[in-house]
């Protein structure tokens, strides 16, 4: 094969990948833990709303709640067995949020009950944007946004490339390597669906290029069938950004403040894209999803299936967890939160459980320097911000002026600014606030 | 000055006629202030003014006794002037109490290393040299450059230095060279560490001297004669 | 935003009152309180320029006080005929009568303090000090009291003038009024005679203020706090 | 599940850090600059080795009384005070007195960083800063050169050292003739300057000639840079664009100048250009930061410093075209904004539309 | 004096006798407008504009005084000149371009107390520059002035961003920075000489 120059996008940086511990594991299914905690909302939009009551007996796959709008999902029981409760229940962020509590019966099987038929190629775009919408599906790498609201091309707008992204630039995550090596079939029926849904005429599958065993499997199986391909793109954080990789892949730049389909491209992650061709041709619902669960602190890293709602706790009574385990992030450890409870479950958009032991916090840097200008962060902002300057700005608390003169919305807090920066500055935290401010000041003129 | 301008459109006007006539009356104090000052100064200034020339001519030709000054009309000729006002270039001839010519004392400026250097330097028609030299007005690092009108060393390149008129101009220009190297007597002995300044000094005199020593030596008869 | 605390060198914006504080007061307020170079950063060019002996700063002193007392009362005799339309011409004519004057005079009394001095002389009559103080008090008050500020006022100048020329004049040469004060083998500071160092002389002596009143606010902040606080609230 | 209950640590993303941070850029430097020094000690003797260790104190000092004085945590820590008094002292003539080397270590820290709030939000580039206020007020000291590889130079410091504080240094007149064959005090840009002396430029290349302590080895300073470079701790394209511009603009001069200018080579290798490019310009405190920006300001220096040298009153001009790269370095920030993202193109200032100017007012 | 380069003067008008940096003229402005980028560039054109015209009026003011041996009426014509002058351009702006008057409105008026504009006139007629020359002389100080104040602003657009000692907050900074700046320009001494 010729080698090209990789396409990729203007800066980010490259973080150590941490892949190895569990990129050749292959994915392994996890048990029901005792109770399943199912939030209300696991997506971005409106909370979903719970059409079943304390005690009602549910099937593995029956939805247990409807979308609470356009912009929402339902939500589908992930095993068979009654509802304890609904309630409260802690969530990734600390707070507490509306739950449905799910007891799955013992020796409940993975068997799906709830489970049905629909001939896809019958249907038209805006029924398949619809029976995308009954299944629940969420952006699988970490956005979890709603894809049926990306399928829905509005009035007016065209799609001509769909993008499957499978580049997981986020260290230690491996999901998406599995899956593309072990489902290529589904995947390739998920990008039919999305064609189909949206119009487009070509598919690109874009891979980081740290994964030549996906990209060569890929490219085997296809066998240059179009109007499907595979494109690698270099290993550089974040290039799982959709704005990014539509920049590496297509060379155009979605509008400050726009859409992936403004440029006429939808973005839709290859998990994400594989669960569809799983569950819409069965008109099963989002029950389960590949978590890698890696890191210094796990006993037995690697890729599991998770039913969504499992606690924490639960996974590391199964996988084990070190003595000196400090931290536990929910996602990559670039964007991914940490989260304090273990009774924080699973949910839709959850890829990664990564436990860093004291080795790791340890030798974070905590002695926050004056920025000394040195400029690292402007050569990795992704999006060409000032995160130097944002940095002074914020600690002025000037947030209007960045957000009307530097551009503080385009920031998508990639972190990249934090990462490079040598005197330890937390720029990133700095944004996060700011657009926080912002926001709130904004609030009550808008309603 | 914004209030002013917004009184203006502002407040009620003042009638023109009454601005008009202030306006005079402050002019014609101030006019009257302005006459009774420049009067009364006109003289000590012409004073000051002469003792400063007469001092730095009498240092650059010493033992004089007289001295003519002539103005250099535009087309080369000189014609003896009293005092040292007006704007034409000056020639400073001093003789001896016989009336015999010692030098003609030239003022020069231009250039140096921070700002204008002005000189005074002496040309003798007799020995066809350059015979002295005073630093008018400079503002030359301290320290450094303003050596070239301290440096007793530099000033010694003055007491004789080589300016052979020819046609036109110079025999030799008159040239600045590094301290310790002056191999001719031509050439100036620079000072080392003022390399700019005491370089600007020889480029001064010497673009100055190329005009000026012809000049004299075509007037010479004049000048001698001055005196009487 | 981050502007509010610099100043625009303009006219005071309160003047004292017609029927203000005693005369002795009047005097005594340009010398330190509202100095007009140190505290009210007023005629900040000659101050710099001017500076690099302290027999050109005693010169420039002179020449401001002359100007200043002079156009003081002046144009306090003449504010009750001015119109308020035209008192700024008649102040700037005013100023640069008495501007000529002293042009001529420096000349009739030393040529080289004239030539040291420069282009400065002529400058006075921009001098924001002088347009200032005929604004700001004397149009408003009577001939005495506006003589009184314009020697306060002078003197104050001079202060500074004299502060600026010292430092630089014994640090710059190593003498004091051309006299050597630490013997032939001192090494002069140079610096101090060029311009930059009239840049950091100036920014020296407002540090010094800076820090100063600082320490005042908060000796004052410590003994009455509600005082203290609304001193401290400028700036 | 009787487990103990476990405490884990909330943290922020993101959850991994670049292991670099200013402290250990500033100890590297330090560590990149001691062969330099090492070179300097074996060509000018024990008093360039005192040079360097009085403006480093100096610095340092001042440092912790300023820090002590504004009440701000010390600072000594971040190495930031050791390089500046050590840059400073590499820039000075290995002769220099070392009173005057202390106060500009002073100055240096005084003028140049205490003065705006400590480090990281000075303008100029505090070593020289020191320098040039060193070079105006003591104008002769500064320029009195003492030749390389003078014998007994390791037990003995040239006489102008320990001059007495406040008082002028000794003359060095008889230490210069001491001076083995081919080494005279000048330095080969004043040489050229002034005597229209040429220096090979092997010699310069390899640091066999007068200058200041620390600026006449090119290719060793090369090195260090390179060192650095590589650690990604200094910007190569800083250097990159400086030393370009120069090898461009004199290249120009000198063909257009029929054997009136030194040759490029020459230019590059001669004065404090390398020290000036490799760890002056390259401060990252005082250059811009925008990509852009960055090679704006290298050729800008690179201009002046050739504009100076040929047809400047002063043989050298590395150290004022620094200065001033760093005075218009916040200028050029702000007209130097990268595009953004899906901004639109084709605008000269991109953050600045008429509306937004009216908004910030 | 007289036989100077026209383009002599203008540089050393320009970078190595700047205005401000090393004459100290238009320190008052210099300290007061450089605050932002915006300001000082329209106070800079502004002055360039006021100091061209007036300069070359004081040219012909001076030729007609030294016509009648009025030169004792020097200071006083200049400054009545620069203050109407001032007033005129003020009035002429608002008339054809209000857009321009809006930017410059507010530093039309204090340029009559900016002494480099007095300045430059006094000095072209000490120096005893020709007319062309006066012009390039006067170009390069209003230049170098704008210059002065564009560095400036950039600096104080980043040192407000900054923690700057509160005793050294304002005026005294930008002294201190004005220094350095003078001594980085001490550079250009002997340019072209």
């Amino acid at each position: 094969m010729i080698q090209r120059r990789v396409k990729t996008f203007g800066r980010g940086v490259h973080p150590p990948e941490h892949k190895d511990a569990t990129k050749d594991l292959a994915v392994k299914r996890l048990g029901f833990a005792p109770e399943l905690v199912v939030p209300l909302l696991q997506h971005l939009g409106a909370p979903a709303r719970p059409i079943v009551r304390k005690g009602q007996e549910v099937v593995r796959g029956e939805p247990i709640a409807a979308p609470g709008g356009f912009v929402s999902v339902p939500m589908h029981a992930p095993a068979t067995g009654v509802v304890a409760r609904i309630d409260k229940a802690v969530t990734a962020t600390g707070h507490m949020a509306p739950a449905i509590i799910i007891k799955p019966y013992p020796g409940s099987t993975q068997q799906i009950l709830y489970t049905g038929e629909a001939d896809i190629d019958a249907m038209t775009p805006e029924q398949i944007v619809a029976a995308v919408q009954d299944t629940g599906m969420v952006g699988l790498g970490g956005a979890a946004f709603p894809t049926h609201v990306k399928m829905a091309v509005p009035q007016g707008k065209t799609v001509d490339t769909v993008i499957a992204n499978g580049c997981e630039c986020e260290p230690y995550l491996t999901t998406d390597h599995r899956l593309m090596l072990e489902q290529h079939e589904n995947l390739f029926r998920g990008i039919a669906i999305a064609l189909k849904a949206t119009g487009a005429r070509e598919a690109i599958i874009g891979i980081e290029d740290n994964k030549p065993d996906v990209i060569d499997a890929l490219r085997a199986k296809l066998n240059g069938n179009a109007p499907i391909r595979v494109e690698p793109v270099k290993t550089k954080y974040p290039q799982g950004a959709e704005k990014m990789l539509i920049k590496a892949l297509l060379r155009r730049e979605v509008p400050s403040g726009g859409l992936p389909v403004d440029v006429h491209v939808g973005v839709f992650n290859v998990a994400t894209l594989a669960q569809l061709a799983e569950l819409m041709p069965r008109r099963r619902g989002l029950i389960e999803r590949i978590v890698t669960i890696t890191g210094p602190g796990v006993q037995k890293p690697g890729n599991y299936l998770v039913p969504l709602g499992t606690p924490l706790r639960y996974i590391f009574d199964q996988v084990g967890l070190n003595r000196d385990a400090r931290q536990i992030i929910l996602g990559g450890p670039m964007m991914g939160l940490s989260v304090a409870s273990l009774d924080v479950p699973v949910t839709k958009g959850v890829s990664g459980i990564i436990v860093l032991t004291e080795e790791e916090t340890a030798a974070r840097p905590n002695k926050i320097y004056p920025c000394i200008k040195c400029g690292q962060c402007v050569e990795a902002c992704p999006v060409s911000l000032n995160p130097s300057l944002m940095g002074d700005m914020a600690r002025r608390r000037e947030y209007k002026r960045m957000e009307d003169q530097y551009h503080l919305n385009d920031c998508f807090e990639c972190a990249c600014c934090t990462y490079v920066c040598p005197s330890n500055i937390p720029l990133v935290q700095y944004f996060r606030v700011a657009k926080a401010l912002n926001r709130e000041k904004k609030a009550p003129a808008n309603g | 000055m914004t209030a002013s301008v917004q009184a203006l459109t502002a407040e009620k006007p003042s009638s023109s006629l009454y601005i008009i006539g202030v306006l005079s009356i402050v002019s014609t104090i101030c006019g009257i202030i302005i006459v009774f000052a420049y009067t009364s100064t006109a003289l000590p200034i012409a004073r000051n003014l002469a003792i400063i020339t007469n001092e730095a001519v009498s240092q650059v030709v010493p033992g004089g006794q007289q001295n003519t000054i002539f103005a250099i009309q535009p087309g080369g000729e000189i014609k003896p002037v009293t005092g040292v006002g007006g704007s034409d270039p000056k020639l400073f001839a001093v003789y001896d109490g016989a009336g015999k010519l010692l030098g003609v004392a030239i003022e020069a400026a231009g250039s140096g290393y921070a700002d204008l250097v002005s000189v005074m330097y002496a040309y003798s028609p007799e020995r066809q040299a350059i015979i002295g030299f005073k630093l008018i007005d400079a503002k030359e690092t301290p320290g450094l450059g303003d050596k070239i009108g301290t440096d007793p060393n530099f000033l010694a390149n003055f007491n004789e230095l080589e300016a052979k008129p020819a046609n036109p101009g110079l025999a030799h220009p008159i040239q600045t060279v590094k301290h310790a190297t002056k191999a001719n007597p031509w050439e100036i002995d620079g000072i080392s560490g003022a390399t700019v300044s005491s370089n600007a000094v020889g480029r001064i005199i010497n673009e100055s001297a190329q005009k000026m020593v012809p000049l004299i030596e075509r007037n010479l008869d004049q000048i001698r004669k001055g005196a009487s | 935003m981050s502007t509010a605390h610099q100043h625009q060198p303009s006219p005071p914006a309160s003047p004292p009152e017609a029927a203000g504080p005693p005369a002795s007061e009047t005097f005594l307020n340009g010398l330190w309180k509202e100095n007009p170079v140190f505290v009210q950063v007023l005629g900040t060019c000659p101050t710099m320029a001017i500076t690099n002996s302290v027999r050109n700063a005693l010169a420039m002193s002179v020449a401001v006080i002359f100007v200043l007392v002079c156009s003081n009362a002046l144009v306090s005799l003449v504010r009750k005929t001015t119109p308020k339309e035209v008192r700024i011409a008649v102040f700037i004519l005013i100023i640069a009568t008495f501007v000529t004057v002293v042009d001529y005079a420096v000349k009739a009394v030393s040529i080289p303090i004239y030539q040291a001095m420069g282009p400065f002389i002529a400058l006075i009559v921009v001098n924001c000090i002088i347009l200032a103080r005929a604004e700001a008090f004397a149009y408003k008050n009577g001939v005495f009291r506006s003589i009184l500020d314009g020697f306060g006022m002078g003197f104050g100048f001079s202060i500074a003038l004299l502060f600026m020329g010292s430092i630089r004049e014994i640090l710059g040469a190593g003498t004091l009024l051309g006299y050597p004060l630490f013997g032939a083998n001192y090494q002069p500071w140079v610096i101090f005679l060029l311009p930059s160092g009239g840049f950091f002389t100036f920014a020296f002596w407002l540090l010094i203020f800076a820090w100063w009143r600082e320490r005042k606010d908060k000796r004052a902040k410590a003994t009455r706090p509600e005082a203290g606080q609304l001193e401290a609230a400028p700036q | 599940m009787a487990e103990p209950q476990r405490i884990f640590e909330l943290y922020s993303s993101p959850h991994l850090k670049r292991p670099v941070s200013t402290d250990i850029i500033m100890r590297n430097v330090v560590m990149a600059l001691a062969p330099v020094v090492a070179f300097s000690t074996y060509q000018f003797g024990v008093s360039a080795l005192l040079l360097v260790l009085t403006g480093m104190t100096a610095s340092v000092a001042a440092e912790f009384v300023f820090t002590r004085m504004s009440r701000r945590d010390n600072t000594l820590g971040d190495w930031s005070a050791a390089v500046t008094g050590l840059l400073l002292a590499l820039t000075l003539p290995p002769g220099f007195p070392l009173w005057m080397a202390a106060v500009g270590g002073v100055i240096s820290v005084a003028l140049g960083k205490a003065v705006f709030g400590g480090l990281g939000v000075n303008i100029f580039n505090p070593a020289l800063v020191g320098r040039a206020f060193l070079q105006a007020t003591f104008p002769v000291a500064i320029t009195t050169w003492t030749p390389a590889f003078v014998p007994g130079r390791f037990i003995e410091t040239v006489p102008s050292t320990l001059a007495a504080p406040f008082m002028q240094p000794a003359p060095v007149a008889d230490y210069v003739a001491r001076a083995v064959d081919g080494f005279t005090g000048a330095t080969p840009l004043a040489l050229l300057k002034f005597q229209h002396i040429d220096t090979d430029n092997l010699r310069l290349l390899f640091g066999m000639t007068s200058g200041s302590a620390g600026e006449t080895a090119a290719l060793l300073i090369l090195l260090c840079g390179a060192y650095l470079a590589v650690r990604r701790m200094l910007d190569w394209r800083i250097v990159a664009a400086v030393l370009g511009s120069v090898f461009i603009f004199s290249g120009a001069f000198y063909l257009a100048g029929h054997g009136k200018y030194p040759d490029p080579f020459f230019m590059l290798f001669s004065g404090g250009l390398m020290l000036g490019a490799v760890f002056m310009a390259t401060d990252m405190v005082t250059s811009p930061t925008t990509p852009r920006g960055i090679w704006i300001y290298g050729v800008l220096i690179g201009a002046v410093t050739v504009v100076i040298r040929l047809k400047g009153g002063l043989p050298e001009g590395v150290m004022y075209a620094i200065l001033l790269g760093n005075g218009v370095a916040p200028l050029i920030d702000t007209l130097t904004q990268p595009r953004i993202y899906g901004a639109p193109r084709k605008r000269l200032f991109p953050q600045k539309t008429a509306k937004q100017t009216e908004a910030t007012k | 004096m007289n036989n100077v380069s026209s383009a002599f003067i203008f540089i050393d008008a320009l970078l190595i006798h700047n205005f401000v940096l090393s004459v100290f003229l238009g320190i008052c402005p210099f300290i007061g407008v450089s605050n932002r980028f915006e300001t000082a560039s329209r106070m800079g054109i502004a002055v360039i504009f006021v100091m061209i015209v007036s300069s070359s009026l004081a040219y012909g003011i001076n030729l007609v005084l030294l016509h009648f041996n009025a030169e004792y009426l020097r200071i006083i014509a200049y400054i009545v000149v620069i203050a109407a002058m001032v007033q005129l351009v003020e009035m002429f702006i608002k008339k054809t371009s209000p857009a321009l008057f809006r930017a410059l409105g507010i530093y039309l008026p204090l340029i009559t107390t900016n002494c480099a504009v007095l300045g430059v006139a006094m000095l072209q007629t000490s120096r005893g520059y020709n007319f062309v020359q006066s012009f390039f002389f006067t170009l390069g100080s209003g230049l170098g002035f704008t210059l002065a104040l564009i560095i400036m602003s950039g600096i104080r657009s980043k040192i407000n961003l900054n923690d700057v000692p509160s005793i050294a907050r304002g005026t005294a900074i930008v002294l201190l920075i004005a220094g350095v700046l003078s001594l980085a320009f001490m550079g250009f001494t002997g340019l072209g000489g």
